[in-house]
């Protein structure tokens, strides 16, 4: 996962980039078996310990999904946390420096 | 029809006399004097191709031709911006450098094959060696590395080679293309992929010319083509269509197939002599690799 | 539409061979072996089985790939034509034999037209 | 056509082919931080209509058009699998934001909740079957606020 986060006139603008297939199910493979469904369910972001967004996604997000979200509050240094859960339970954590 | 067929052999073969003695004349006459200007040949190559594009899109800026066809197609451009913005090749450039740091089992490593260890490289590919006759390309330059170190060649037109490919092109951003065509051998590497650009080909009978000179900027089916001005510089890329990244030359065998003409194999003489002309046809714009597609 | 474009293709040549008058040797030699090559090899398979109509459109196919001119649609008539005759379907395998011959063929066509005149493709 | 059947069936095999490799870079970890991960409304997101997603996301709430809301997404897009979508308000109190695309399989896109800390700008790359109105609902005030876009995806074209 790459996290980008920036603060400008007090708003903290955060980008992340999740490397994830966000697989539809509904897809074949070459030999006509449908490919299992496995796509990133939910999305939340921490700053300094603190919940700062939360997202539910479905199928329709993108590969390697894409996702910003601003709030107010945030000083350069502080960490944005970043977890993603996904539809067969995995997740991951980022961590990023608001710059 | 047995006579016509004789009368045509007979005909065939006065003409190819004549031709010989035609070419034993030139021959003859180029141990006396100094053969064509094969570099002055090229640079007019060169200023009546970028002329072209000039002429077709007047507004647009020269080294705007780095964007591919974001170049001349603003609805586009302004969703490839905000793909740019934090583009999906990040990864493969993390991925690449990771790999390119990775020594090989003999302790040697990728920036022992390269000049300045590497880093900032791009702009010099693909090159004529004289000595092996042949185009060299950044991922030729990559697999020879290999082989030359013992490691198994990786597969030319996605996976390992395009992230390695696009570390690589990363580090050259915004190093102007310094492509050249030295000598005889390379001029005539230069022609073959000049003559492969300007030949139609496959069922649909389209050159590459024809639809990245002519029709560029203009729908053709549902896409807008883009200009053949620049095509390598932006490679490898990360394609929403392909999910992944790719090299220039699975583009090319995709475009081929567009046009029903059975691919040729990536690396092979062809695309690299495709790639080559293409790359001197650029000359004067800046390294944009990797970067993203739709 | 696919065939639209070979029309267009064929026609385009024609028009080139009538048009330009003062057709020099070289070019009108090249089209006239083209002409007799094409017009034998349809005289000679006119009613004949379908297996050496397969074996020309092999050939002629190979030759035009070993040029890089092989179109993607042609290998697969031929396998198809294969598939119809051994399930004994004469009169298709007959037709996709030939419709793999006329591709080989026009390919074919397409790389020497292309060796003689790719500078004419050359836009300005 | 053809050509086009053909790169299709090479899409999947690479979809395939990035599924394994996402698959195995996926860290399963083992403590988690206090991240709440409130329940997936699966009743929404598996909705097959947009009146259906709307109304298990949103039960009984009243959906008002409102220019309040901007919806930026392009107007024709580049590739159906991407396709870039920012939605913005000055609304007050906002707490969700969702985005639907009428003619997925799946209306629901996404929900975004946000708290007040929370400036209600969000984007996201959102996956678009065929030609489809995008709506964006802004729920806020008890009422959604709902601005709506069509958004073009040609298929068929020269990207091979």
């Amino acid at each position: 996962m790459k996290i980008k986060a920036k603060v400008k006139k007090e708003i903290t603008k955060v980008k992340m980039l999740i490397k994830h297939p966000m697989e539809t199910g509904r897809r074949k493979d070459q030999d006509g078996n449908v490919i299992p469904g496995l796509y990133i369910t939910e999305v939340s972001a921490s700053h300094n310990g603190q919940p700062v967004f939360h997202a539910e996604v479905g199928q329709a997000v993108s590969k390697d999904p894409y996702m910003a979200f601003s709030f107010k509050g945030g000083v350069a240094g502080d960490k944005i946390a970043i977890t993603w859960i996904d539809s067969s339970g995995a997740t991951e954590t980022g961590e990023a420096a608001i710059k | 029809m047995g006579l016509v067929k004789r009368t045509l052999k007979i005909k065939t073969g006065v003409i190819l006399a004549g031709l010989l003695a035609l070419n034993c004349m030139a021959s003859a006459d180029a141990g006396n004097e100094p053969g064509p200007d094969f570099k002055a040949m090229v640079q007019q190559d060169i200023k009546t191709f970028q002329a072209y594009y000039k002429m077709r899109f007047a507004k647009v800026e020269f080294a705007e031709y780095k964007n591919g066809v974001y170049a001349i197609d603003s609805a586009s451009r302004e969703q490839w911006l905000e793909m740019e913005d934090f583009p999906p090749y990040e990864f493969a450039v993390d991925d690449g450098e990771a790999l390119f740091e990775t020594l090989f089992a003999n302790g040697k490593s990728y920036a022992d094959c390269f000049a300045n260890g590497g880093d900032g490289v791009r702009q010099n590919y693909p090159y004529f060696d004289s000595k092996k006759g042949e185009v060299i390309t950044l991922e030729l330059a990559i697999n020879n590395c290999r082989e030359a170190n013992g490691e198994k060649p990786l597969a030319y037109k996605k996976g390992a080679l395009a992230v390695l490919s696009a570390y690589m092109a990363s580090t050259s951003t915004g190093s102007v293309f310094a492509v050249s065509v030295p000598d005889e051998a390379a001029y005539q590497a230069y022609s073959e992929g000049k003559e492969f650009f300007y030949s139609k080909r496959g069922q649909l009978n389209f050159s590459c010319a024809d639809c990245h000179m002519r029709v560029a900027g203009q729908k053709l089916r549902a896409d807008i083509t883009s200009p053949a001005l620049g095509h390598p510089t932006g490679f490898p890329v990360y394609r929403a269509k392909w999910g992944e990244m790719g090299t220039l030359h699975r583009r090319y065998a995709g475009c081929n197939k567009n046009i029903r003409a059975k691919p040729l194999p990536a690396q092979g003489r062809a695309y690299r002599n495709l790639e080559y002309f293409q790359s001197v046809m650029s000359q004067g714009l800046e390294v944009n690799g990797p970067s993203s597609r739709k | 539409m696919a065939r639209l474009h070979v029309n267009k293709f064929s026609l385009s040549m024609m028009t080139k061979m009538s048009c330009e008058k003062p057709m020099n040797k070289v070019r009108l030699l090249f089209f006239i072996v083209l002409s007799i090559t094409l017009f034998s090899s349809g005289r000679l398979y006119a009613g004949a089985g379908v297996k050496p109509i397969l074996e020309d459109a092999r050939t002629t196919l190979d030759k035009a790939s070993a040029r890089g001119f092989e179109w993607t649609t042609t290998r697969k008539l031929i396998t198809d034509a294969e598939t119809a005759l051994a399930a004994g379907d004469k009169d298709k395998s007959l037709k996709l034999a030939k419709a793999a011959l006329n591709e080989a063929e026009k390919s074919l066509i397409q790389a020497n037209y292309a060796e003689a005149h790719w500078q004419a493709g050359i836009p300005l | 056509m053809n050509v086009n059947g053909k790169s299709m069936t090479m899409n999947r095999r690479g979809f395939l082919g990035n599924l394994l490799k996402g698959a195995a870079c996926v860290v399963a970890a083992t403590s988690l931080p206090r991240l709440a991960f409130a329940a997936w409304n699966e009743k929404a997101f598996k909705a097959e209509t947009l009146d259906g997603a709307l109304n298990s996301k949103y039960p009984g709430l009243e959906i008002v058009d409102s220019t309040a809301v901007k919806l930026k997404a392009p107007a024709i897009a580049e590739n159906g699998a991407v396709v870039p979508v920012s939605v913005k308000t000055d609304l007050p109190d906002v707490k969700t934001i969702s985005l639907f695309v009428e003619k997925n399989p799946s209306p629901l896109a996404a929900t975004f909740h946000l708290t007040p800390v929370n400036v209600a700008d969000v984007s996201i790359r959102i996956r678009m079957g065929e030609t489809s109105n995008l709506i964006a609902v802004v729920e806020s005030g008890g009422k959604l606020h709902r601005v709506q876009q069509e958004v073009k995806v040609t298929i068929g074209g020269c990207g091979g």
